[in-house]
């Protein structure tokens, strides 16, 4: 990279690149200065709440609110007609195609409501007491309509249809008649058939998963205000204000540049914050009275009405040789969607196996509508359920032909030049680093006691780039502002203000960040996929180098020196050398004081849209102790291990992959959506849906492995989705060597576990196999 | 002559072809010629597509340069949560 | 809806019994608050007993201690010589929520919430304790086990309220525990509950056990034929199987989003008996 | 259904403070919507997530789950007094030294937690902070940093 040339600091020795230091947002956060979704109000605000269906599929034969909008201190009721109702469009959002046919209806229920809390009807009034009292006087009248809930019922031939007129795509000949299959997807390399025929030790499972959802501590929540002319302001909670932007343009049929959208600061989101749901609405409500409207969801709608990840069934089959070598591998995923199409199926069956080097792979997969909420992306959507089967079925296989699981992970190890099922061969990549460190782990070879168990489990996630933008404002004093847009979800302030102050060789107290609104910086595609320190990182570098190359070009003209006799060194303009002429150094405060007189302001900027995200591979190491009494299941002690290819940021590094390790924890041992015979969810609250408490779990701990990303001047690799996708494996594996039973249903919760347990007890025991 | 592979569902829109020989300079060649050969791949060159030129991902990026023995694999768009 | 504080338990009475029809009572209000969020409940009148110095006090009476319905949890966990009485029916109350829960909720909230899956409940019952109701009438002592009928359901009538328990005096070589089962560590609703508290004599014979079970019936339930077999045993590893086997027989649950019949049945068995060799190591030690 | 307000005098964080309100109002709803002390947020007003942590004379509680008419008379401390002027509270100093936060919302009641915590045991174990700690979730980051954090932060307290 020439342009390197000008940035004296590529030496490798970084100032603040791999160095832990406290976020620019920290105090604001320790002491309840920072301003979250619901955080905010505005003079003459109304209060917003959503009217939701209590069935999970009915068709909606008349709305009446007319008594509700009689009500003393009700300013606007909106329904369906305030929503553009949009024809099919596929456009990306999150990990995910979404359609705005479907996008519209998933807002405000128009033909028929489609799972239990669908929104039909919203409010806003004076108070959150009236908006409510509203809410009970709006009648409908719907016509029910019988449900499905399970995905593999959802596929039988008399399953009630979701959708009249969904004929499955990629299927060939498409089918005549309409089911609730969305759509088949295939991937496959090789000969399935002659790689089965090379094993000695074929394994074939079925696996269920069930919802799970990505929990986020902040419920949805916006300040929505619309002025006569039709402009709007938007402040919401969101993992990309600008893809909201888009999508509340469209609904609201806005022009897109009469709509500014302020992202929050955002109380998690792990995907769930990547669609829109209230924003549209408290948009409409506010366009209609006049007024701000503030919405926020309560943490049952939060459960009922936004995506969790699919549910699914999976059939995973595998084949090794005595010594070793996995031979083919075979994956069906059925993955529920939710009420509308669009699951994660089609990662989780490019992902299934990508841990491995395989000459013959296979993986079909099927997005199946069911009557339960859309689900939307979760922390690399549709991979933690695809490996979860294929890392239990390599460990069986280990100990079919008795070899160490890490051995056998080892001998077929993805690497790079490995051709992957889904297209690409890899580049250089960390998996066989990350299998070494976990071999020789002190974790690994500590002793266990009785009902205790150790597994391990493999993950591999894409990343993504994308479009991101950003600009240096250099003040007179010589700081610089770093305005970017994506939003700050786990300290990525910190580490895009590290690789600015590293690019411009100032002290980080120099750089001052801020999320820019939708007005004020271009596209910034959300922060998802593990983007945000890679993509917006590079923007970052690059606009450091905009303004430093301006830098040097005022300089050049000061001293009258060609700008190449000018180089940049540690936050300095120095000639490039004693030939260039004897000039004092000047530093980014002389330059910047300076500026009115040598050309203006200065102002670095980048747009760009990144390519050549690195994947990153992660590998867990979990102990478990088994209560084979009531089938509890304790996490001991957890190790886990992951290619960063470059930790701008370890503290934030290690706790994403902490992070992610104890929501898989969760997912694993506790999570689930429970659904009664009458479609309704029964366990929307943090009471019943479990997710690990800080005494369930022991510390984490971590082992970043370092594989740089080429395509990255630090070689950063995304690291926040990988850490989600080892857990229910490496626990799953765990409990067998715990129990000698192998569990093929996630959560393993007690009254499973037990059951299990005291099946195997039973004379004729085959819950082992 | 680029080496072209057409990976998951795309063949069903190419007659079953997923491998080609392409002169293309860069992706937004690529897919004009592709939409070309099979016009019902076209549609589905325009939205949720990645290609991979020789083990790079490329999304979104029509100007992306292809080399004369590059191996490009359309595949589809990969983001995350 | 009202809300009242009278300072008196007379001025509470005379609010519940001649108040609006729909009145209820706030003690710690960890139930009730979340009730009156989700509109399950919509009261006219909401009394708040804490004002009450009666209900807020734990005192020595005859040897047993009188504690104030609307006491803390936290405030009860910190009484040392409760504590050492009654072990188990103090953890049991520490169980309900988090630490943030403990610093509001109540042993008579718990009671008169009537969930079958009250942690502290069973404790109660195996302990004896005694509830002091005041109401129009005047005040009467009801055994806890008599307060709950059904869930949700209490036998307090109109104007009556929970003012004060009454746990006895404690003899040598006698000692309570609580077991309950939840699949986390923290913050669940017990799947069962077990409280068992038992007597010994001087060579270590059990002379009176009783058991009582949460979360496995419509309400808390006293199991006789549990205590019955541990009592005249030195508590052995056979009677204490006994007694488990017919705590799990004693249990008739039903099937939610929280357990199972089986599971809860089998468990029953297994945290009755885990309670009660901590209550017979308890016992053997004092 | 009376709609008449209750006056309310309290002390929030050291300061006397009277407000109106209305007798279903919960603590939690007149701190962020009538006093502008949103530092405490809302994550379930169910009192099963503790990012409404306040202490109420002296004890820890979740503001959801107290009705604003209860505190007349009584002294709150919120996130927003934790630290003295200009200096952080030890426990926000180790928070941020540790990046024991990653979105952040959920820190606030963690802070207000660990400081009851650390206001009657100076010197508690992880086992202790854990549980201690177990009403109040974090989603971000498995909790690893916090109770490091927490721990850290009480041995300085302790050495000072």
């Amino acid at each position: 990279m020439a342009d390197n040339a000008k940035s004296a600091s590529q030496s490798n020795v970084h100032k603040w690149v791999g160095t832990r230091q406290v976020r620019p947002d920290g105090v604001d956060k320790v002491t309840g200065r920072a301003s979250f979704g619901a955080d905010l109000h505005a003079p003459n605000m109304l209060f917003g709440k959503v009217l939701r269906s209590p069935h999970p599929h009915a068709r909606i034969v008349f709305i009446d609110t007319s008594k509700a909008e009689a009500l003393e201190g009700v300013k606007a009721v909106v329904t369906k007609d305030d929503i553009c109702d949009l024809p099919s469009e596929m456009v990306p959002a999150g990990e995910m195609m979404v359609n705005y046919r479907d996008i519209t209806r998933n807002v405000m229920a128009r033909e028929k409501v489609l799972y239990e809390g669908h929104a039909l009807a919203a409010v806003a009034a004076t108070s959150e007491s009236i908006a409510r009292k509203a809410l009970s006087l709006i009648e409908v009248e719907y016509e029910l309509l019988p449900h499905v809930i399970d995905v593999m019922d959802a596929m039988k031939a008399d399953a009630p249809l979701l959708h009249e007129d969904m004929i499955t795509a990629g299927v060939e000949p498409a089918p005549e008649k309409p089911s609730n299959v969305a759509k088949r997807v295939e991937f496959s390399q090789g000969d399935l058939e002659a790689g089965f025929a090379e094993a000695d030790v074929i394994v074939e499972r079925e696996f269920y998963t069930h919802p799970v959802h990505q929990g986020y501590i902040e419920p949805h929540a916006c300040l929505a205000n619309v002025a006569k002319d039709g402009k709007a302001e938007l402040w919401c909670t969101t993992q990309g204000h600008f893809v909201v932007r888009g999508h509340c343009a469209k609904l609201l049929g806005m022009d897109i540049s009469k709509l500014r959208v302020t992202a929050s600061e955002i109380g998690g989101g792990f995907g769930g914050k990547t669609v829109v749901y209230l924003e549209p609405v408290a948009l409409a409500l506010s366009r209609k009275s006049g007024q701000p409207v503030k919405m926020v969801m309560t943490r049952e709608e939060v459960f009922r009405a936004t995506g969790p990840t699919s549910g699914a069934h999976l059939k995973i089959k595998m084949g090794v040789t005595k010594d070793g070598r996995i031979t083919a591998a075979d994956g069906l995923f059925h993955y529920q969607a939710g009420a509308f199409p669009g699951s994660p199926v089609q990662l989780g069956c490019m992902c299934a196996f990508a841990p491995y080097d395989l000459e013959h792979v296979r993986t079909v997969g099927y997005d199946v509508v069911v009557n339960r909420p859309k689900v939307a992306a979760y922390r690399a959507p549709g991979a933690p359920i695809a490996e979860y089967g294929a890392e239990c079925v390599v460990d069986e296989l280990a100990k079919k032909i008795g070899m160490d699981p890490l051995d056998l992970r080892l001998k077929n190890a993805a690497k790079e030049g490995t051709q992957t099922v889904y297209g690409p061969k890899l580049g250089p990549v960390g998996l066989v680093e990350c299998l070494e460190a976990a071999k020789a782990h002190p974790h690994y070879k500590a002793p266990l006691g009785e009902n205790q168990g150790r597994g391990v489990a493999s993950g591999f996630w894409f990343n993504i780039g994308g479009e991101s933008c950003a600009t240096l404002n250099l003040s007179e004093d010589g700081s610089a502002h770093l305005v970017i847009g994506t939003p700050d979800i786990g300290g990525s302030r910190a580490s895009l203000c590290q690789m600015a102050a590293e690019e411009l060789g100032i002290h980080l107290d120099q750089v001052h960040p801020i999320i820019g609104d939708t007005a004020s910086l271009g596209y910034t595609f959300l922060t998802g996929g593990s983007r945000a320190t890679f993509a917006t990182g590079m923007a970052v570098i690059e606009a450091a180098r905009d303004v430093i190359d301006k830098m040097r070009e005022r300089v050049a003209k000061t001293w009258d020196i060609p700008v190449d006799a000018v180089v940049w060194e540690h936050g300095y303009a120095r000639p490039a050398s004693s030939n260039a002429g004897a000039f004092e150094p000047l530093s980014m405060a002389e330059i910047a004081a300076m500026a009115n007189k040598t050309g203006g302001p200065l102002v670095g900027h980048a747009a760009i849209n990144a390519q050549g995200a690195g994947p990153s591979f992660g590998v867990h190491i979990v102990d478990v102790d088994v209560d084979t009494d009531t089938g509890h299941v304790k996490i001991l002690r957890y190790t886990a291990i992951q290619d960063a290819g470059k930790a701008i940021h370890p503290c934030f590094v290690e706790g994403q992959m902490q992070g992610g390790a104890v929501q898989g924890i969760g997912w694993a041992l506790n999570e689930e959506y429970i659904y009664g015979n009458d479609g309704r969810l029964q366990n929307p609250g943090f009471l019943d849906y479990r997710i690990p408490v800080c005494s369930d779990v022991p510390m984490i701990d971590t082992v970043i492995v370092e594989v740089p990303n080429p395509t990255h001047r630090y070689g950063v690799r995304g690291v926040g989705e990988t850490p989600i996708i080892p857990p229910m494996a490496a626990i799953a594996n765990a409990i067998e060597q715990a129990t000698g039973i192998r569990f093929n249903e996630l959560p393993m919760s007690p009254p499973k576990v037990l059951a299990a347990i005291e099946a195997s007890k039973a004379p004729v025991a085959d819950a082992a196999e | 002559m680029a080496r072209v592979v057409l990976n998951g569902n795309l063949k069903q829109f190419s007659d079953g072809k997923s491998e080609f020989d392409i002169e293309a300079k860069n992706v937004r060649q690529l897919f004009a010629e592709l939409g070309a050969l099979h016009p019902a791949l076209a549609p589905h060159l325009e939205e949720g597509i990645a290609v991979a030129i020789d083990g790079e991902i490329f999304q979104d990026a029509w100007f992306a340069a292809i080399g004369p023995d590059s191996e490009v694999h359309v595949i589809p768009k990969i983001a995350g949560g | 809806m009202r809300y009242e504080s009278p300072e008196s338990v007379e001025g509470a009475v005379a609010l519940l019994a001649n108040g609006a029809a729909a009145a209820r009572v706030l003690g710690g209000g960890t139930d009730l608050l979340v009730q009156l969020r989700a509109g399950l409940v919509e009261p006219d009148l909401v009394v708040d007993i804490k004002n009450i110095r009666e209900t807020r006090q734990i005192t020595l009476e005859q040897g047993g201690f009188r504690v104030g319905a609307a006491v803390s949890g936290a405030e009860l966990g910190e009484h040392a010589a409760l504590k050492q009485a009654w072990p188990g029916v103090v953890e049991a109350v520490e169980l309900i929520g988090s630490t943030q829960i403990q610093g509001r909720a109540s042993m008579g909230g718990n009671l008169c919430n009537a969930s079958p899956a009250a942690d502290s409940v069973p404790a109660l019952i195996a302990a004896d304790a005694v509830c002091t109701i005041a109401g129009p009438g005047g005040r009467r002592e009801v055994a806890v086990e008599k307060i709950c009928t059904g869930p949700g359901r209490t036998s307090l009538a109109k104007g009556e309220f929970l003012v004060s328990f009454f746990l006895p005096e404690r003899a040598a070589h006698c000692a309570d525990a609580y077991l309950r089962f939840i699949p986390r560590t923290e913050m669940d609703i017990a799947v069962v509950g077990a409280g068992v508290n038992l007597s010994l004599d001087a060579s270590g014979q059990c002379t009176a056990a009783r058991i009582a079970l949460g979360a496995v019936a419509p309400t808390a339930i006293l199991v006789p034929e549990a205590g019955a077999a541990l009592i005249g045993t030195a508590l052995d590893d056979a009677s204490l199987d006994a007694m488990a086997s017919a705590a799990s027989a004693a249990c008739h649950p039903i099937d939610d989003k929280r357990g199972t019949v089986a599971y809860r049945v089998k468990v029953a068995g297994v945290m009755a008996r885990r309670a009660a060799v901590i209550a017979r190591d308890r016992a053997r030690s004092r | 259904m009376s709609k008449t307000k209750s006056h309310v005098a309290t002390n929030v964080n050291g300061n006397a403070v009277e407000f109106l309100c209305e007798p279903q109002q919960t603590l939690l709803d007149v701190l962020r919507d009538e006093l502008d002390l949103t530092g405490s947020k809302e994550g379930c007003s169910s009192g099963d997530c503790g990012a409404c942590s306040v202490i109420l004379d002296g004890r820890l509680v979740c503001a959801c789950l107290v009705l604003a008419v209860e505190t007349n008379g009584h002294r709150i401390e919120t996130i927003e007094g934790m630290a003295e002027g200009d200096s952080l509270h030890p426990l926000q100093q180790k928070f941020l030294e540790h990046s024991a936060l990653q979105c952040g919302i959920c820190t606030p009641g963690f802070l207000i937690a660990a400081k009851a915590l650390l206001d009657i045991d100076p010197d508690p174990t992880e086992t202790q902070v854990r549980y201690w700690l177990a009403g109040n979730l974090c989603r971000c980051t498995g909790y690893d940093k916090i109770v490091r954090a927490v721990l850290d932060a009480a041995a300085e307290m302790r050495a000072n």
